[in-house]
């Protein structure tokens, strides 16, 4: 147990200094990095919790997908990254202590406030057989099929608003029509003329 | 022992830390997508916490749904900032007052 | 377990099927031929209309394992906002031709937002609440940003979206605390948890409530959460603000009802303290602020958060009739909101945004018709009898004053009345002040129309208010 | 006898609507014919009555009219009390405007505000007339202040003259102050006896005497000393008792029949009237009679002496009536209210005698006023020399005149009451109107020699046109002058000792001092005999020898006196600055007054600071708060965690 | 008919103001169609005028029950009536309003050049609304024609009045505006109390002290500014100087009267402990409104701010008239100044409504409202100079005008009660004199000031008629108050005793 806890601070402190790192660092590209970093090591705490779907999940959606999307935009939008330099707003004292504020504030409510809630400290051990990824799936489609519709609703809004805001058609550029492409028929290829070979003299 | 308390508070500090990263953070756009993404990493780590700690599996169905909306959220925001990006060439935050008062 | 079951919900999956034939068929109509995909989305909201009335329930129903529910209120909200859904796409039509910006996705935008705006008022779970909410907030960014060419409308889409993002994720936090704290998502499961368990209600759960409170007050635009509205309504092009000020409201006063009163009602005590601060802050802070814009859809935004205000301390009164009040004074209002932004989209013209309070010097010489509608608009928003917004107010204050809040009630009155000033601003321009161009609005005469009805309604609701003041309070009658 | 009182006081009434509303198209003639006709008809009417009255010995009677409105209990009437005093009155209105009437045709001829001047003396003694025959205080009130009105109108006839117009207003107020303390009067009235009814009234008299009433603190009043002297404020404002005398004379402004008819004969008098009508009140009330008798000795004396300085011929007769009036008021302290009345017919007559023959040598003169400018004037106008002549005798009481049985008996009475005590107040009163008599004498007689005798000092233009004026100017003249000079003989036994006034009057026994005198009455004959015995004859005498010493003989004198009493002749020269005290005090001080509240309360304090004020502020606070939004994303966000914070901050430690 | 005659004063005139309005202008101020409109908008007025009189020869002045009712359910919801009806003191005032809208009318006939329709509309709307307000029974309707009210008003002084329109226009619309709002608060605090929206069972039901001081504060505020009682009368003279003449009329005539027709309508029944609570401060604020606000009077220089304070000055005494019904030590006297009060509010509604039009008579001419602009225009205007130095008289209260009557009542009455009220309260018969009659002698009276004043021409039919009207009105009302005393007695009786009863 105390080896779990070993690990369980281990991976936690990465994760907060990666996150550190995420807000403080100079450069977009690093923030990502650690933005992946972080993510990685959230897995890993979630595999801890024994919420195996969910860390795999993660890693392949967030890390694969959305982490790469953003390194996407860095690079389409040809940041300058020198100029970007990191800088702070002149309330950034302020905002940190109105941050430490809020961090007290939550520490008295985890700590302090709501032992009385807690029936013990560490969570139950999952049942015998306990697949998570099978009880996820169980639920998913049957209780949550609702909200699994409208997931499915909003990712269609997604690509919609996506496209909508970015897709833009320049003047003047030379494409092709592949409806035109597909719907022509052979006769419209080839025109056949018929003419004399030799005007008649 | 760890428990749901470590996890709880794990999530307190990465909500705080990316709040006060959107707050403090006055030049780069991309960065408060980023925040917010970390925002709703915390929100994640809550939710695992309090289904195992309840046995219950409606937190990690919500945490499903939650990375789905995100990453329709991040497409969203991307492209908004590409658009922004277009019409102004700049992500910097602080030219992004045209509009006060 | 037969198809007739979901029939309850069956708004929802027509308005979605329509939306993907709308979706799919605006991609084979040409640029010029856009009106085709406007007549083709009213007539989806009008079939979703004719089978919301169609399938209006008897009573409460639960479906999809209770995170969906459909009872009165839902009707007829869901009515609403198909209706001003209705209504701002009619507005925007002339605007959208007139500025080259008739494009198909921005129906389509809205009608995604509009199934967003269903979904969470028939919502039953914070999940399905979430998802509806993220529905309607994803396809207003989307739509605020729509102009892509406009930096002030990319500038108020990426400060919406910031914020917004923000306050998902608070609300997403609130939620988690809520679930950790009663182990359920269900809003009657909720409310059942708590009532078995007295012990839960205590700091965790307050702090779940306190966070999503954020979440609803920044729907709302409620001080200090409100910073975004300003900027938004003023970035975005004048028939997005129209769509943003009109129904989500709506929408945004369900979310109120469902988590507030329909889980969280027995905590009253708790939620009605942040509550009445939020909105005693809005009524001040947009009264006031509002004085000094010279843009008019900034005032409009400013006024809205005055607006907000009002709609907050009838719920904070936690009353039945607090709950109608503030039900009918959103409805009402958007009413009213929806008219002012209409003149705003009917004073613009090709290339030319009117925007500025000045815009309107002189209205009544030019088209004293549309004056006077506007005027009607204004009167109604601040309060005069005998238009509807008056009764608004009347509702409110006596639910408040019924709840004992004396000093409240008087608040509340003392602070119309900086609120009348800027509103009466818009009259003086119009009538007391000469114009500065004599031409008279060019406007098709469905805007016609609609702008019309829209400024009779006022009045004419306020003549016969009986009515609605009654629906409301059936509706809410079970709350 | 209801249908002629009604058409006493109706008929001029229909004469002032038809000559002032459709005065340009009955014309000139129509307009004087209706209103003398008119007024002729009340005057004759006023004589029937007065006769039934008298010789008919018809009863007092009391009818009501209409009534006006009833509230609360109140019963407000329009109606007549017809006893002797009113009837007397009646009588005097009557005639002397019928006589003013006559003359201003002669006076107006050229004026183009002819109808209009017609309208407003008919209208006049339609007001007299309701304020004489009055039986409630309602309907007094109205005719005071009708009278008021009129006076104020007629005083501004002129109105294109500066003068004119700041003598009407100054009338006006003037009088306004004295009925504010009129109207108090009647409230009080009111208040303690739930009448505004004559007869009721005096029926309680006795029950309010016995009232007290707390005005300041601490410090009870007699119910009836604060009613009759609240009432007598209102006199004193209309009968121009000091210090409310000021618009008297500025009222000669108006054209000189009016003078004679308003500010001489009856509106002035009315304060007379009302307060010998009063009778049963003042009777009750010896502290008011005190003040009464103290102020009417003072205007008897002090205003008199102002007479021998003016050098305006109207004026010096203005002066005289104030004087006179003063006599009067000193008569009603007395509890002589007989001998005031009789004063006030006598002198109605003579005075107005003696205006119209003032006018009479305006006319002549080409409306040159200033005695100065005169000066044997006797040979041009005979008729206008005699008549005067007979006014001035009757003024200062040269025996056998109307004037030397009124005013002889009238000091006499004055003499006789004792009840005052042998304090200041009877010397006062005494001596006032026995030095009076001197001062009468002289200035009369100052302005008729330096009217009629000595050089003519007029210029040449003006001596040419010299003459009489036509007969309209003249037989008024003499029409007074013929009761100015007999009319006390065969009336002062009857009005004074004969009870001719009967219920009209009530007189405490105790202070009958006319009852007194009657019982060593042995008829005007013997009054006459025994003139010569008194000292008001002597006084009057000197006072003419001095005049005849100063104006005839030796007429380089006056201005070596003035000179060597400077200080004295400016303080009458200035009327002992009382128009200063008015107008640069009263007067400019209310308007500083005004501008303060306006400048500072109103526009700085009330609407700068208060509601602007407030307005700004919030349009400020309005600036000032739009600054939090910055347009920066970060302090939006930031607004809202704090937000955040302070809800969780309260959740935590404040719940 | 007579069922039906108060919804038909109210409602005849608005309706023919909506159809004027929808009939629009054109550009032409002197075409057919503006003729048209003219003569519309007076049928219409005179019409109502004429029907209205039904409400005085129908009228039971016997009885101090509601007469001409008229109920029909409203709004079920929250129990609110369209329920009119009108007792001796509404009946007065419905009249006094019909009368006058016909005379504004025919004033603005062809003064107002620009929106002739917009303009008879605007007046006519306002005439249904304030009957409205006179012959409510509903709180809630009450309020609703109160508050409507306000807008026509607004536009009237805002479009067609002087310079600084807009800040006259908005100091009155949100001043008056401010006032009610808490009155609306303490009217839905009744109408929890009760549970409807009833006048009547507002009087009934029993209030602690506590609560009746507060409902008296909030109708104070809105009653004292709409008075309007120092110090909440700024607002007066600037809408006055600034509102067109026919606006100026309206609002001198019949709006200040809601003020004090809310008094006894609402405070003096209703809260009558809260009202005998502040009675000393009313009757100090009423004093004090008579005295500093004549002093202020005195030195205007602007003839229609002079008539506004003048008018402040004299509603001081209908307040007065009011309050000292608890100052009453005697069984008497308490009706004396109700009555008082109800008397000078009609008749400083034909005064000052007359003179405001004489003053709009020479700013037609003149274009100038300084005092000093003028002198000697009775030169030039003999005719105008009588009337106007008639109303100046009745202004003054000169008995046998109307401005006496209520006056004299009110001095009478506040003798009972205190005689320094008295004291205070008649001080207006030398001041009221004072400013009225030096502003008549500097503008009518004197030598020709100056071309504008030579060039005057005396008044036309027009004009005639309308003064001439008022002067018959201000005499008949002056010389016999009876008809008019009499119609409110009874009712004024009844309101006393409620008056005196307290309500715990």
């Amino acid at each position: 147990m105390i080896f779990e806890a070993m690990l369980f601070y281990l991976f936690a402190t990465v994760t907060v200094g990666a996150a550190l790192g995420v807000v403080f660092s100079r450069n977009p590209v690093h923030s990502v990095m650690f933005l992946v970093l972080t993510f990685f090591n959230s897995a890993i705490l979630w595999l801890m919790a024994e919420a195996e779907f969910l860390a795999i999940v993660l890693v392949l959606v967030y890390v694969g997908a959305v982490m790469v999307l953003f390194l996407f935009v860095i690079m389409m939008l040809e940041v300058n990254v020198e100029a970007v330099k990191r800088g702070l707003t002149r309330y950034a004292p302020l905002a940190i202590a109105i941050a430490l504020i809020m961090v007290i504030e939550l520490i008295q409510l985890i700590w302090l406030r709501s032992r009385d809630v807690q029936i013990s400290s560490s969570f139950a051990p999952t049942p015998e057989g306990y697949d998570n990824t099978k009880a996820l799936g169980a639920v998913l489609y049957t209780e949550h099929v609702y909200a699994f519709e409208i997931a499915a609703v909003i990712l269609l809004l997604a690509i919609v608003a996506a496209i909508t805001l970015t897709m833009r058609k320049r003047p003047g550029l030379k494409v092709q029509d592949i409806g035109k492409q597909v719907a022509v028929r052979a006769k419209d290829r080839i025109r056949i003329v018929k003419m004399d070979a030799e005007k008649k003299q | 022992m760890i428990g749901l308390h470590h996890y709880l508070t794990l999530s307190a500090m990465l909500f705080v830390l990316s709040i006060a990263g959107i707050i403090i953070n006055r030049r780069n756009l991309i960065l408060l997508l980023m925040c917010i993404e970390l925002m709703l990493l915390a929100v994640n780590f809550n939710f695992i916490a309090f289904s195992r700690y309840l046995g219950d599996e409606t937190g990690q169905v919500f945490v499903f749904f939650i990375l789905t909306v995100a990453a329709a959220e991040a497409a969203i925001g991307l492209a908004i900032l590409v658009v922004l990006f277009r019409t102004r060439r700049s992500i910097d935050v602080q030219e992004l007052n045209r509009m006060k008062g | 377990m037969d198809l007739m079951s979901f029939i309850s919900a069956a708004p929802e999956m027509v308005l979605l099927g329509l939306i993907c034939v709308v979706l799919v068929a605006d991609l084979f109509v040409e640029n010029d031929r856009r009106n085709l995909t406007f007549w083709m989305t009213l007539a989806s909201l009008g079939i979703t209309l004719w089978v919301l009335l169609a399938t209006a329930p008897d009573g409460r129903t639960e479906l999809f394992s209770g995170s969906y529910v459909s009872d009165g209120l839902s009707q007829v909200l869901k009515i609403s906002v198909t209706g001003f859904v209705a209504i701002a796409f009619m507005y925007a039509r002339d605007y959208l031709r007139a500025n080259d910006l008739h494009k198909g996705e921005f129906y389509i935008l809205g009608l995604f937002g509009l199934l967003g705006m269903m979904i969470m008022i028939s919502a039953n779970s914070l999940l399905t609440m979430y998802l509806g909410l993220e529905t309607l907030a994803l396809s207003q960014y989307a739509l605020v940003a729509f102009d892509r060419n406009n930096e002030t409308s990319a500038e108020s889409a990426m400060k919406y979206f910031v914020l917004g993002a923000i306050a998902s994720g608070a609300l997403l936090y609130g939620i988690s605390w809520v679930y950790g704290v009663t182990g359920s998502i269900q809003f009657n499961e909720i409310a059942a948890a708590i009532t078995r368990d007295p012990a839960l209600n205590s700091l965790p759960l307050w702090f779940g409530i306190a966070f999503i409170i954020v979440g609803i007050a920044f729907k709302f635009g409620a001080v200090p959460f409100h910073m975004w509205l300003p900027d938004v309504y003023h970035g975005a092009r004048s028939p997005v603000t129209l769509y943003i000020a009109s129904a989500p409201k709506i929408a945004a006063f369900a979310l109120t009802i469902r988590i507030l009163v329909d889980a969280l009602g027995d905590l009253h005590e708790v939620w009605s303290g942040m509550i009445m601060v939020i909105a005693v802050l809005s009524l001040l802070l947009g009264n006031i602020v509002a004085i000094a814009q010279t843009n008019i859809k900034r005032m409009l935004a400013y006024s809205t958060i005055a607006h907000v205000g009002f709609i907050l301390l009838a719920i904070f009164c936690g009353t039945e009739e607090g709950y109608a009040a503030a039900m009918f004074y959103t409805l009402t209002y958007v009413v009213a909101a929806a008219g002012a932004f209409g003149m705003v989209i009917v004073l613009s013209r090709r290339g030319f945004e009117a925007e500025a309070l000045a815009d309107f010097k002189g209205l009544n010489a030019r088209s004293p018709w549309f004056a006077l509608m506007m005027m009607f608009l204004m009167m109604s928003m601040a309060g005069i009898p005998p238009f509807i917004g008056f009764f608004g107010k009347l509702n409110a204050i006596s639910a408040v004053l019924g709840s004992g809040y004396t000093g409240l009630a008087v608040l509340m009155m003392l602070a119309s009345v900086p609120g009348l000033y800027y509103y009466l601003k818009v009259v003086w321009y119009m009538y007391f002040e000469e114009p500065e161009d004599l031409s008279v609005l060019q406007a098709n005469t469905d805007t016609r129309l609609v702008m019309s009805l829209n400024g009779v309604a006022v009045l004419a609701l306020g003549i016969v208010p009986g009515w609605l003041w009654a629906l409301c309070l059936t509706v809410l009658g079970g709350q | 006898m209801y249908s002629y009182y009604l058409t006493i006081v109706l008929a001029p009434l229909f004469a002032a609507i038809v000559a002032g509303l459709f005065g340009h198209k009955i014309g000139r003639t129509g307009a004087h014919l209706i209103t003398i006709g008119a007024v002729g008809l009340s005057c004759l009417l006023s004589f029937l009555v007065l006769y039934r009255m008298y010789w008919g010995g018809a009863e007092p009677e009391n009818i009501g009219v209409y009534t006006w409105a009833v509230t609360d209990g109140l019963h407000m009437e329009v109606g007549f009390l017809v006893d002797r005093l009113t009837v007397l009155m009646m009588a005097v209105v009557t005639f002397v405007s019928l006589m003013v009437h006559v003359y201003t045709i002669g006076y107006m001829h050229d004026d183009p505000g002819y109808q209009r001047f017609f309208s407003y003396i008919s209208l006049f003694t339609f007001s007299m007339l309701m304020l004489v025959m009055s039986n409630n205080f309602l309907q007094l009130f109205f005719g005071w202040e009708a009278v008021g009105l009129v006076s104020y109108l007629l005083i501004g006839f002129w109105f294109k003259r500066e003068t004119a117009i700041f003598a009407n207003l100054k009338a006006f107020l003037v009088n306004r102050v004295g009925d504010f303390g009129f109207i108090l009067g009647i409230a009080a009235i009111v208040t303690f006896t739930g009448s505004l009814d004559y007869a009721t009234v005096f029926g309680q008299a006795g029950d309010v005497a016995a009232q007290s009433i707390e005005v300041f603190p601490g410090s009870p009043w007699n119910a009836m000393t604060l009613i009759c002297i609240l009432l007598f404020i209102g006199a004193m404002g209309k009968s121009a008792q000091a210090p409310l005398h000021v618009w008297l004379p500025d009222s000669m402004e108006g054209p000189t029949p009016i003078s004679a008819l308003i500010h001489a004969a009856t509106m002035v008098t009315a304060g007379i009237f009302m307060v010998a009508r009063m009778s049963p009140l003042f009777e009750l009330s010896t502290m008011a009679l005190a003040v009464v008798i103290v102020i009417g000795a003072i205007t008897a004396f002090f205003m008199g002496l102002l007479g021998i300085v003016q050098n305006d011929i109207k004026r010096v007769v203005a002066y005289s009536t104030l004087s006179q009036l003063g006599y009067m008021t000193v008569a009603l302290g007395a509890s002589a209210y007989g001998a005031a009345i009789f004063h006030l017919m006598t002198h109605a007559f003579f005075k107005a005698l003696l205006f119209l023959a003032a006018g009479s040598v305006i006319i002549a003169m080409h409306h040159e006023q200033d005695i100065r400018k005169m000066g044997g004037i006797r040979k041009y106008m005979p008729i206008t020399y005699w008549t005067s002549l007979v006014g001035s005798l009757a003024l200062i009481g040269f025996p056998g005149t109307a004037g030397f049985f009124s005013k002889d008996l009238l000091i006499e009475a004055v003499k006789e009451s004792h009840w005052h005590g042998q304090g200041a107040v009877y010397w006062i009163a005494y001596l006032s109107v026995l030095l009076g008599v001197f001062v009468t004498a002289l200035y009369s007689f100052r302005m008729f020699f330096l009217v009629f005798h000595g050089e003519e000092r007029m210029d040449k233009a003006t001596k040419s046109h010299l003459h009489e004026p036509p007969w309209v100017v003249t037989v008024p003249l003499i029409m007074l002058a013929i009761p100015s000079l007999a009319i006390g003989w065969f009336t002062v036994e009857p009005v004074l000792f004969g009870g001719f006034f009967g219920d009209a009057i009530v007189v405490d026994q105790g202070r009958d001092v006319l009852a007194n005198m009657g019982e060593h009455w042995h008829g005007p004959a013997a009054l006459l005999m025994h003139a010569w015995q008194t000292p008001v004859f002597w006084l009057a005498m000197a006072g003419l020898a001095t005049a005849v010493y100063l104006y005839l003989l030796r007429p380089d004198l006056p201005a070596k006196i003035k000179a060597k009493v400077e200080g004295l002749y400016n303080l009458l020269d200035r009327k002992y600055y009382f128009d200063d005290l008015y107008i640069k005090g009263f007067a400019a001080w209310g308007r500083n007054i005004g501008r303060t509240l306006w400048q500072r309360g109103d526009e700085f304090l009330i609407d700068g600071v208060l509601v602007n004020g407030t307005a700004n502020s919030v349009g400020k606070l309005a600036v000032v708060m739009r600054q939090l939004q910055s347009g920066y994303l970060y302090t939006y966000a930031f607004a809202m965690i704090i937000g955040l914070t302070m809800f969780l901050g309260w959740l935590i430690w404040f719940r | 008919m007579s069922d039906y005659l108060l919804s038909i004063v109210i409602w005849l005139p608005i309706a023919g103001g909506v159809v004027l309005l929808a009939m629009g202008d054109d550009n032409d101020s002197v075409s057919a169609r503006a003729n048209a409109m003219r003569w519309a908008a007076l049928g219409i007025s005179v019409l109502t005028f004429v029907l209205s009189i039904g409400l005085y020869t129908g009228f039971d002045t016997t009885t101090a029950n509601m007469q001409f009712v008229e109920r029909a359910p409203w709004i079920d919801a929250i129990d609110v009536w369209y329920y009119l009806g009108v007792d001796g003191l509404s009946a007065p005032l419905i009249l006094l309003t019909t009368f006058i809208t016909p005379l504004v009318v025919i004033a603005g006939w062809d003064v107002i050049k620009a929106r002739p329709a917009q303009y008879f509309a605007a007046f006519l709307i306002l005439e249904g609304l304030m009957n409205g307000v006179f012959s409510a029974l509903d709180g809630l309707l009450f309020y609703v024609f109160w508050e409507a009210m306000l807008v026509p008003m607004f536009l009237i002084i805002g479009v067609w009045g002087g310079k600084r329109r807009v800040y006259a226009t908005l100091k009155f619309f949100l001043y008056t505006f401010l006032g009610s709002v808490l009155m609306l608060v303490a009217f839905i605090y009744l109408y929890r109390m009760t549970g409807s929206f009833d006048m009547a069972g507002w009087v009934e039901v029993p209030l602690s002290l506590a609560a009746q001081k507060l409902i008296f504060i909030a109708f104070l505020l809105a009653f004292a500014i709409k008075v309007p009682m120092w110090p909440v009368h700024t607002w007066l003279p600037d809408a006055h100087v600034e509102a067109p003449t026919g606006g100026s009329v309206i609002l001198a005539a019949i709006l200040l009267k809601m003020g004090g027709y809310g008094f006894v309508r609402f405070s003096l029944p209703m809260v009558p402990d809260g009202s005998h609570y502040f009675a000393g401060m009313m009757i100090a604020l009423s004093l004090i409104a008579v005295v500093y606000i004549g002093f202020v009077a005195l030195v205007q220089k602007d003839m229609k701010k002079l008539i506004a304070y003048s008018s402040i000055a004299h509603m001081g005494f209908v307040t007065l008239g009011f309050f000292i019904v608890w100052h009453m030590s005697g069984e008497s006297g308490a009706v004396l100044g109700v009555s008082g009060g109800m008397v000078q509010m009609v008749s400083h509604g034909l005064i000052s409504g007359a003179m405001f039009l004489c003053v709009g008579v020479l700013y037609d001419r003149v274009h100038s409202r300084q005092i000093s602009d003028y002198g000697g225009v009775a030169n030039t205007m003999p005719v105008f100079a009588a009337f106007m130095v008639l109303f100046a008289m009745a202004n003054a209260g000169l008995p046998g005008t109307s401005g006496f009557v209520g006056e004299f009542m009110v001095i009478i009455a506040s003798f009972k009660a205190n005689p320094w009220f008295a004291f205070f309260a008649a001080t207006t018969l030398v001041l009221g004199a004072a400013y009225t009659l030096w502003m008549i002698k500097r503008v009518v009276y004197g030598e020709v000031a100056n071309d504008n004043v030579a060039a005057l021409q005396d008044l036309n039919s027009r004009e005639f008629v309308v003064l001439g009207i008022l002067a018959i009105a201000v005499l008949l009302v002056g010389l016999w108050p009876a008809p008019l005393i009499d119609m409110m007695n009874v009712t004024i009786e009844h309101l006393v005793e409620q008056a005196g009863q307290t309500k715990f």
